[in-house]
């Protein structure tokens, strides 16, 4: 092919020409060229192979919807063609090719493809025996592009936007609508997909310049004017509730806000249905437009022209000022109206026939169109006796359109089908959506440009909420789209689906098997099921149906369109991907002192500290020895913590607790649990009574940010008089525990230490290292300990203090590890290690906590039936023998008795204090009395032998947490 | 999603706790009432009251939904139903 | 292939309600097994146009309670032979099923399945991230650091297979052996007297029968409303989306309960992905942006390298949850009124167990062994099957 | 005792950038940074005022106890107000955070507000940051659905709403160097939002800045 002379509104810069390579062969392009246009205009027209018979293709549409020409470009693969610009030194390859798009290995497939009907895989290679090995075949010919394993996780700059009007398509119709919009005083945005406004006003001439200048001045108004932003290459993606809209450009997402979204997508124009209607050089009569004015491409030499309205005699004209010879134009019309461009094409001597149309297109020795076979057509049926033969290296399809209503379906617009327009339009549109242009059924240019006024002065109206005096549209006559642009053939390989080769013969099939709805017929055939999305197929589909069942377009109704409108890249829909992370104040002293941190649901936490030379075992147990033996310091702050105050604190914490809080004395705290209303635990936590009206208590990590929302809800709910405060992240908290804590403590604090002044379980406020704090003479870990709650801006401060203070008696950090086994040398459970979702508090003996006698707490009633059925399961402890050696259970091991599974371990661990290991584990309620055997299977299948033993394990008396007499 | 307090909001600023329900008398009713009230749902489409919470500001209110076209109706904060 | 019916008969032995893949997986088992061919199944739309065309069609039986385990165990036995049994190719392609847990309580969670799953034969192993790291080299094990992999649940059998066939093939295969699908055929209402289904209504005029199967998943509690039975079931919405095609890389089923997110590679290659049920109750099938957005953020921190694969379509369907997360089945206080229900994001899995148990429970009248776990009354007694017992968070 | 010194909840996060610290109000904070430059102020910078002294209030009666201690309230819910040399901000309808900025002292009254039945006081010991440049507002684009260009300050306007996934209160206020925002939100997640802030502002072309020029750049 050859390049035209310079277009007035063309995308290439001639002054800037570029070199890449395409299936190894180095090319020259100009800046602005797409990869096909470049490509054409170097003669090349092979430019891709087909998904299922691998097929020979050439340009379709340019219009993004060429995906037989999808490029592997680098790391990127499925690059389409006909709409990416051409780079400097990108070195491309045609995708699903065996060894290139000239001599594809795989092409033997086309010859198969009479036995391979659609469908066929149904019937096929499914013997048990076969099929994972037919299935390994048919894996490694599927899939179009590949995927580059090294591709680096890239992360955009997503962000949010917001308009009183966003316009989809900037054509003529989009234009207007902005404008008339804009001038109402909405802020709008237009965008369009294509890298250059104006749409099929700056190509669809019929080399008429008034089109083009009316867009050009259109288009001229919008950029200077003050209320409308202009985005080109970005694509509306689709629509969805509360006109959330997403616009895609080349770097990253927009996710725009819209007060009213117009859809001016125009229509895609649609193939025309014929014997190898998908070689090389057959292409729709708007793409040979686009090569010509966008690209300034001469699409072939000699071309015949299949229409059956007027955009085909309009191609006509442009095809002819492009110098390029119109063979002949068969329109499948039997009569057509008359009109200045008609006449115009017949005064320049093309020979325009009425009633016939392409019936076959012929191949060269390249594989490429070489010739076509007009005939007589009377309703798809081809007169063969009047056949004739007419050399041709371009083939134009104008036979119709479909309209580009996607985002309208997703919006949830109810479409009728029109038979003037012989497409569907909408009917009824949601609030604040509105149409315009060829997708609401208007295609005379000025009518268009009504339509687009029209539109664009309801949707300010509705966005602005003033109202406006809206334009009327004049009546439109035209009739673009033929009923039946489908030629049948008897040797097929007339292509409805460019995408999954499907053949006008596939959907009678399908039909004739009993898929004959339109959902049924697209599982099965799977048309509109490719990269396209049916965008030039699902049309025609449901035309063959629609007559196949003897039933109207409108009674057979369309499928669903759901997003993406094209695809849209993950690296776009993930962005930055923000990953929100807590750490406690004191988070940089654990980092110091060699903390290995351990993710906690938001937040990371010690789980111990390293030690050079010693093994993770090794530094637990040293943690654990030195709270059993000294004095040791363990972050609590991801505990959540919250305040109730008020006259009726009181009251709400009896509701949510199963304790009696009532009765709980100022100065004094409580271990609670708490149910949900089926009875079953859901969080546990630590109540003191600090002052009259007035509670602190903890919960869960996890549980934290549930338990504030759902008292919250309480309370909303209960209206009690009192306040919750979530002091959670505004409080630091540690506990300070063993035998040298309160020698250590002493002399920070005004807080009189002694048993008496201070019981255990007692909670007091004072200072410490001249910081207000909480403190609490509670143990998880069985030892002498104070928990002490600061304002969070101290922990740090505090934690100095304390471990300054405490090196003389040879203070250390503890982590999580080192608890979880201290605290079960001491029984305690940990809710959802050792209670599930289904655990009730008689299942965990916790009969003591739960006071049935209450007037009411959340879950009580559930509890009063569950409480009078038998008891399935009891969490008791066990432990192995000292000389136990090799393997050891771990947590979910499962205890096996009599063959069937009779309970599970829910913790374990050697107990360096006790010489052995020690566990919890839920057992039938006859297998818990202490003395009992039985046996754990482990993940090997062996076995291990254990002992229920009563609990706490250690110091079963409390006595480390009491004044020695 | 409108928040009483906060006004109109992406749903991503809010969590839904599900229908409100009013408990039957814990006292009187019979063990099958209560369970029926614990566990049963009215899971047919239709416009429901639920609580939901604008979780930025911890702000609960009570919001009528039509759960067949997912659009929210209208809400208030509790007890001061319009 | 298909007959299409044209007339709707005044009486059936049994009436199935929703040909997906459980109403006529039952209607073929009921033909085959029991002889029963006077059935009528009916549906308001088309053939395997709810769940069972939507859902991501990953099968497996690594589960939690024993009752799980036994029943789709005994569906994955079924499965293998279901392509030759239907005579139709369902794609059923074995691919091992990684269950990724990112915390400490979570690898507690794994081992505990896999334990149950090896008591009952069923082949599901507790793995460190070594053996992962083997099975697919291009993971990040850290997913960006973020929520590091500290193990999985593999689970060799795990499959994939196309949604669609399943249901076209049991929809043949009843037809063949004379039962009625009607399409374009929605219920209305059902007759109950003195306690016992006697008829049901449809937009097509009113059937007589004496047993109705419902098996309708998200529309459950539509029809339960028509015989007066209340149920625990919720319906959320459950959204996926497929990429464009690229050539096979992924040959496993990947799963993180943490991340909130499943993909999979289909024999078209495409990735299918999913992620975790909508928060809140729809009962329409609309998709949402925070959806793929979050699902692609977690999906690129486990492969950062499909920063560039493109996202085709996205999708949704209608999940009827149980408290339990175990489905609710058998029979119910309406005498003749049968319920296949509480699939919530399982149901595609279990389709040929199904099939079978409840034509049988149907054609005896009473519960099949394998689904007496699964009963409504459950809910009245508090004995609850913990498939969710599995989901309780880390600490 | 000496007074014990406060640590910002950003410290951990920029200990490693900070070119010189001062104290105010007992807690360091970053005088200068080493990556500041004077450009950045074109673009977008963020400053660490969490030195502040904050407190609140919340509950029915918590606007008159605050009236009744000389400290006037927002009208409407999610708006400030300045009074007794405190930004006072209204956080719905019955929730308030005062925020110490001169003499004299509104805080230290707030917290010896006497014990009332419906009044509960809210500590404050959280982060709180200054958000200023003429991209401040396409910051928050990048961060927050909420539109925050279209908050007024000269309204008072203000927005609890979640900035990269993390609740937090943001207030529109006008300073010498034009339209800014103020931030307070949980300490806990300090870290990760200064390092994330930061990072998205780098790309901008601004970053963090330090209280010297903070303080030159908003007098």
């Amino acid at each position: 092919m050859s390049r035209l002379p310079v277009m007035p509104d063309e995308w290439i810069d001639r002054s800037r020409s570029i070199r890449f390579r395409f299936e190894g062969k180095e090319y020259t392009a100009f800046e602005g060229d797409a990869i096909s246009s470049a490509l054409w205009a170097a003669g090349v027209k092979t430019l891709g192979r087909s998904f299922k018979y691998h097929r020979p293709r050439g340009i379709l549409s340019m219009a993004n919807h060429d995906v037989n020409v999808m490029v592997q470009d680098g790391q990127r693969h499925n690059v389409r063609g006909d709409v990416i610009p051409v780079r400097a030194g990108m070195d491309l390859s045609a995708v699903n090719t065996w060894g290139g798009v000239e001599n594809d290995r795989a092409r033997f497939l086309d010859k198969l493809s009479a036995f391979l009907p659609v469908g066929f895989y149904y019937k096929a290679f499914h013997s048990k025996r076969w099929f994972p090995m037919w299935e390994r075949m048919f894996r490694t010919i599927t899939g179009l592009g590949k995927l580059d394993l090294s591709t680096p996780h890239i992360r955009t700059a997503k962000r949010y936007d917001y308009c009183d009007v966003l316009i989809i398509g900037a054509g003529p119709s989009g234009l207007s609508a902005a404008l008339s919009a804009a001038d109402a005083g909405a802020h709008v945005v237009l965008v369009d997909e294509n890298a250059r406004a104006g749409g099929s006003g700056l190509y669809q001439l019929g080399a008429d310049n008034a089109r083009r200048d009316r867009t050009k001045a259109l288009l001229q108004s919008a950029r200077q004017h003050a209320n409308i932003r202009i985005l080109e290459s970005t694509l509306a993606a689709a629509w969805y509730a509360d006109q959330w809209i997403p616009l895609i450009d080349a770097d990253k997402m927009v996710k725009l806000r819209a007060k009213a979204t117009i859809v001016a997508g125009g229509a895609y124009e649609q193939p025309t249905v014929f014997r190898n209607n998908d070689l090389p050089g057959v292409m729709l009569g708007s793409a040979m437009q686009r090569l010509i004015y966008r690209y300034g491409v001469q699409p072939a030499r000699r071309v015949v022209i299949s229409t059956a309205n007027e955009d085909g005699y309009r191609l006509a004209l442009d095809l002819l000022q492009a110098g390029v010879q119109v063979q002949a134009l068969a329109d499948l019309r039997d009569s057509i109206p008359a009109s200045a461009v008609v006449e115009a094409v017949r005064q320049r001597g093309v020979e325009c026939l009425l009633s016939s149309a392409v019936y076959e297109a012929h191949a060269n020795d390249r594989g490429e169109l070489g010739a076509v076979t007009l005939c007589k057509v009377r309703d798809g049926v081809a007169d063969t006796a009047s056949a004739w033969r007419l050399d041709c290296d371009g083939v134009a399809m104008s036979t119709g359109w479909a309209p580009s209503a996607n985002l309208l379906y997703q919006s949830g617009a109810k479409m009728r089908f029109d038979e003037r327009t012989q497409q569907f339009v909408p009917a009824w549109l949601p609030e604040g959506v509105f149409a315009c242009g060829r997708v609401n059924g208007v295609y005379d240019f000025d009518a268009r440009i009504a339509d687009g006024a029209r539109a664009g002065s309801s949707a300010a109206a509705f966005a602005l909420g003033i109202a406006l005096n809206i334009p009327a549209v004049p009546a439109d006559s035209s009739r673009p789209s033929h009923p039946w642009p489908v030629i049948e053939h008897p040797k097929a390989k007339n292509f409805v689906d460019f995408d999954e080769d499907l053949q006008v013969k596939d959907f009678a099939n399908a039909a004739q098997e009993g898929y004959d709805n339109i959902e049924l017929l697209k599982r099965y055939t799977t048309v509109g099921m490719g990269p396209s999305q049916g965008k030039h197929s699902n049309m025609t589909a449901l035309r063959i149906l629609a007559r196949l069942l003897g039933k109207s377009p409108e009674q057979v109704g369309t499928t669903t369109a759901r997003p993406f409108f094209h695809p849209v890249p993950m690296s776009h829909l993930a962005g930055r991907g923000f990953h929100p992370q807590r750490r406690s104040p004191l988070h940089g002293r654990h980092a110091a002192l060699g903390a290995v941190f351990m993710p906690a649901g938001v937040w990371e936490r010690p789980e111990y500290y390293a030690q050079a030379g010693k093994s993770r075992t090794d530094c637990i147990h040293d943690e654990v020895r030195r709270v059993r033996t000294k004095v040791a310091l363990i972050d609590v702050g991801t505990l959540g913590k919250i305040e109730v105050r008020g006259p009726q604190a009181a009251e709400f914490l009896n509701r949510v607790y199963t304790a009696r809080i009532d009765l709980l004395k100022v100065g004094g705290t409580r271990y609670a649990i708490m149910c949900d209303e089926s009875g079953v635990v859901t969080d546990e936590g630590v109540i003191a009574h600090l002052e009259q009206n007035v509670y602190y208590f903890t919960t869960t990590t996890s549980g934290a940010a549930n338990v504030y929302r759902e008292m919250s809800r309480l309370n909303a709910e209960w209206g009690l008089q009192c306040g919750i405060i979530n002091l959670t992240g505004a409080f630091a908290s540690v506990n300070l525990a063993g035998p040298d804590s309160r020698k250590l403590l002493a002399p920070l604090t005004d807080v009189d230490l002694s048993s008496a002044a201070f019981p255990y379980l007692a909670v007091r406020q004072g200072k410490i290292a001249g910081i207000d704090a909480r403190i609490m003479r509670v143990g998880f870990v069985g030892e002498w300990g104070y928990e002490i709650h600061v304002p969070a801006e101290y922990g740090a401060t505090l934690w100095d203090a304390l471990m300054a203070a405490g090196s003389t008696y040879g203070i250390g950090p503890f982590g999580v590890e080192a608890q979880r086994l201290l605290r079960l040398e001491k029984g305690h459970l940990i809710v959802s290690q050792d209670t599930d979702g289904l655990t009730n508090p008689f299942e965990v003996s916790m009969e003591w906590a739960v006071k049935m006698d209450k007037p009411f707490f959340v879950g009580q009633r559930s509890l009063k039936i569950v409480r009078e059925m038998p008891l399935k399961r009891k969490l008791a402890g066990f432990q192995l023998p000292a000389s136990h050696s090799g393997a050891v259970p771990q947590e979910c091991h499962l205890i096996i008795h009599q063959g069937e599974i009779a309970g599970r371990v829910t913790s374990c661990y050697w107990s360096p204090n006790l010489g052995h290991h020690i566990g919890l584990a839920f057992l039938p309620p006859e297998m818990c009395e202490p003395g009992t055997r039985f046996q754990i299977r482990l993940s090997d299948g062996s076995t291990v032998s254990a002992e229920v033993c009563a609990t706490p394990f250690f110091d079963p008396e409390n006595l480390r947490q009491k004044e020695s007499a | 999603m409108p928040c009483p307090v906060n006004g109109l909001r992406a749903i991503s600023e809010f969590i839904c706790w599900g229908e409100m329900r009013v408990s039957p008398n814990p006292d009187t009713c019979t063990d099958d009432e209560w369970a029926d009230y614990v566990f049963n749902r009215n899971g047919s489409p239709g416009i429901k009251r639920e609580w939901w919470c604008h979780t930025p500001s911890n702000t609960w209110f009570i919001a009528e939904r039509d759960t067949l076209e997912d659009r929210v109706l209208r809400t208030w904060l509790p007890g001061a139903e319009p | 292939m298909f007959t299409t019916p044209t007339e709707l008969k005044s009486e059936y032995d049994v009436v199935i309600i929703g040909a997906g893949g459980h109403g006529l997986a039952a209607a073929y088992y009921l033909a085959r097994d029991h002889g029963i061919t006077r059935v009528a199944v009916l549906e308001k739309g088309y053939i395997g146009g709810g769940n069972t065309g939507r859902n991501t069609t990953i099968i497996r039986s690594n589960y939690l309670t024993p009752e799980g385990v036994k029943f789709y165990d005994a569906s994955v036995n079924l499965w293998q032979d279901l392509s030759e049994d239907l005579d139709l190719n369902l794609f059923y392609s074995t691919r091992g099923h990684f269950t990724l847990a990112h915390t400490d309580s979570a690898v507690r969670t794994m081992r505990w399945r896999a334990e149950v799953n090896k008591h009952y034969g069923v082949d599901s192993e507790l793995v460190g991230p070594d053996f992962i790291k083997r099975a697919c080299p291009s993971i990040d094990i850290s997913c960006g650091g973020h929520a590091p992999i500290l193990g999985a649940l593999y689970h060799a059998p795990g499959a994939i297979a196309r949604h669609d066939a399943v249901a076209w093939g049991y929809g043949r295969g009843a037809c063949n052996r004379g039962v009625e699908i009607h399409q374009q055929t929605a219920v209305t209402g059902i007759e109950v007297k003195a306690g016992k289904v006697t008829g049901v209504h449809t937009t097509r005029g009113t059937i007589a029968t004496s047993k109705v199967l419902c098996a309708v998943a998200g529309f459950t509690p539509r029809v339960t409303d028509m015989v007066g039975i209340r149920t625990p079931l919720y319906i959320h919405p459950l959204q996926a989306m497929v990429s464009e095609p690229m050539k096979p890389w992924l040959d496993q089923i990947f799963v993180s309960g943490s991340l909130h997110i499943y993909i999979s590679q289909s024999a078209r290659g495409e990735l299918v992905m999913g992620a975790s049920l909508d928060p809140y109750e729809v009962h329409s099938t609309r998709s949402t942006l925070d959806f793929t957005e979050t699902l692609s953020a977690h999906m690129l921190d486990m492969f950062p390298f499909l920063s560039h694969v493109k996202v085709n379509r996205q999708w949704s369907g209608m999940a009827d949850m149980t408290p339990d997360f175990a489905p609710i089945m058998g029979m119910t206080p309406v005498e003749g009124f049968y319920l296949d229900a509480g699939w919530g994001t399982w149901g595609f899995k279990a389709t040929p167990v199904c099939g079978k148990t409840m034509a049988w429970t149907v054609a005896n009248n009473q519960p099949h062994e394998l689904i007496t776990g699964f009963s409504l009354d459950r809910f009245r007694n508090y004995s609850l099957t913990g498939e969710k017992g599995a989901a309780s968070v880390g600490h | 005792m000496s007074t014990p010194a406060r640590v910002s909840p950003l410290s951990d996060a920029q200990m490693n950038d900070a070119a010189r610290w001062v104290e105010h109000e007992q807690m360091r904070v970053v005088a200068a940074f080493h990556h500041e430059q004077a450009a950045s102020l074109n673009s977008v910078v963020i400053g660490d005022l969490s030195f502040r002294r904050r407190t609140g209030v919340k509950g029915p009666g918590a606007a008159s106890a605050l009236n009744a201690a000389g400290i006037s309230t927002p009208t409407q819910p999610n708006q400030w107000c300045t009074s007794e040399g405190a930004l006072v901000a209204r956080l719905g309808l019955t929730e308030y955070l005062i925020e110490q900025q001169s003499a004299p002292d509104a805080v230290s009254r707030v917290l010896s507000l006497p014990v009332a039945a419906d009044v509960y006081p809210v500590p404050h010991y959280d982060a709180a940051l200054i958000i200023l440049g003429p991209l401040a507002a396409d910051l928050f684009r990048q961060t927050c659905s909420v539109d925050m260009a279209t908050l007024d300050a000269s309204q008072g306007a203000l927005v609890l709403t979640s900035v990269v996934g993390v609740g937090a209160t943001v207030a529109a206020i006008n300073t010498a160097a034009g339209i800014a925002y103020r931030m307070w939100f949980d300490g806990t997640y300090g870290s990760y939002m200064w390092e994330t802030l930061c990072e998205i502002a780098q790309d901008m072309g601004g970053g963090p800045i330090g209280y010297d020029s903070l303080l030159k750049a908003i007098g």
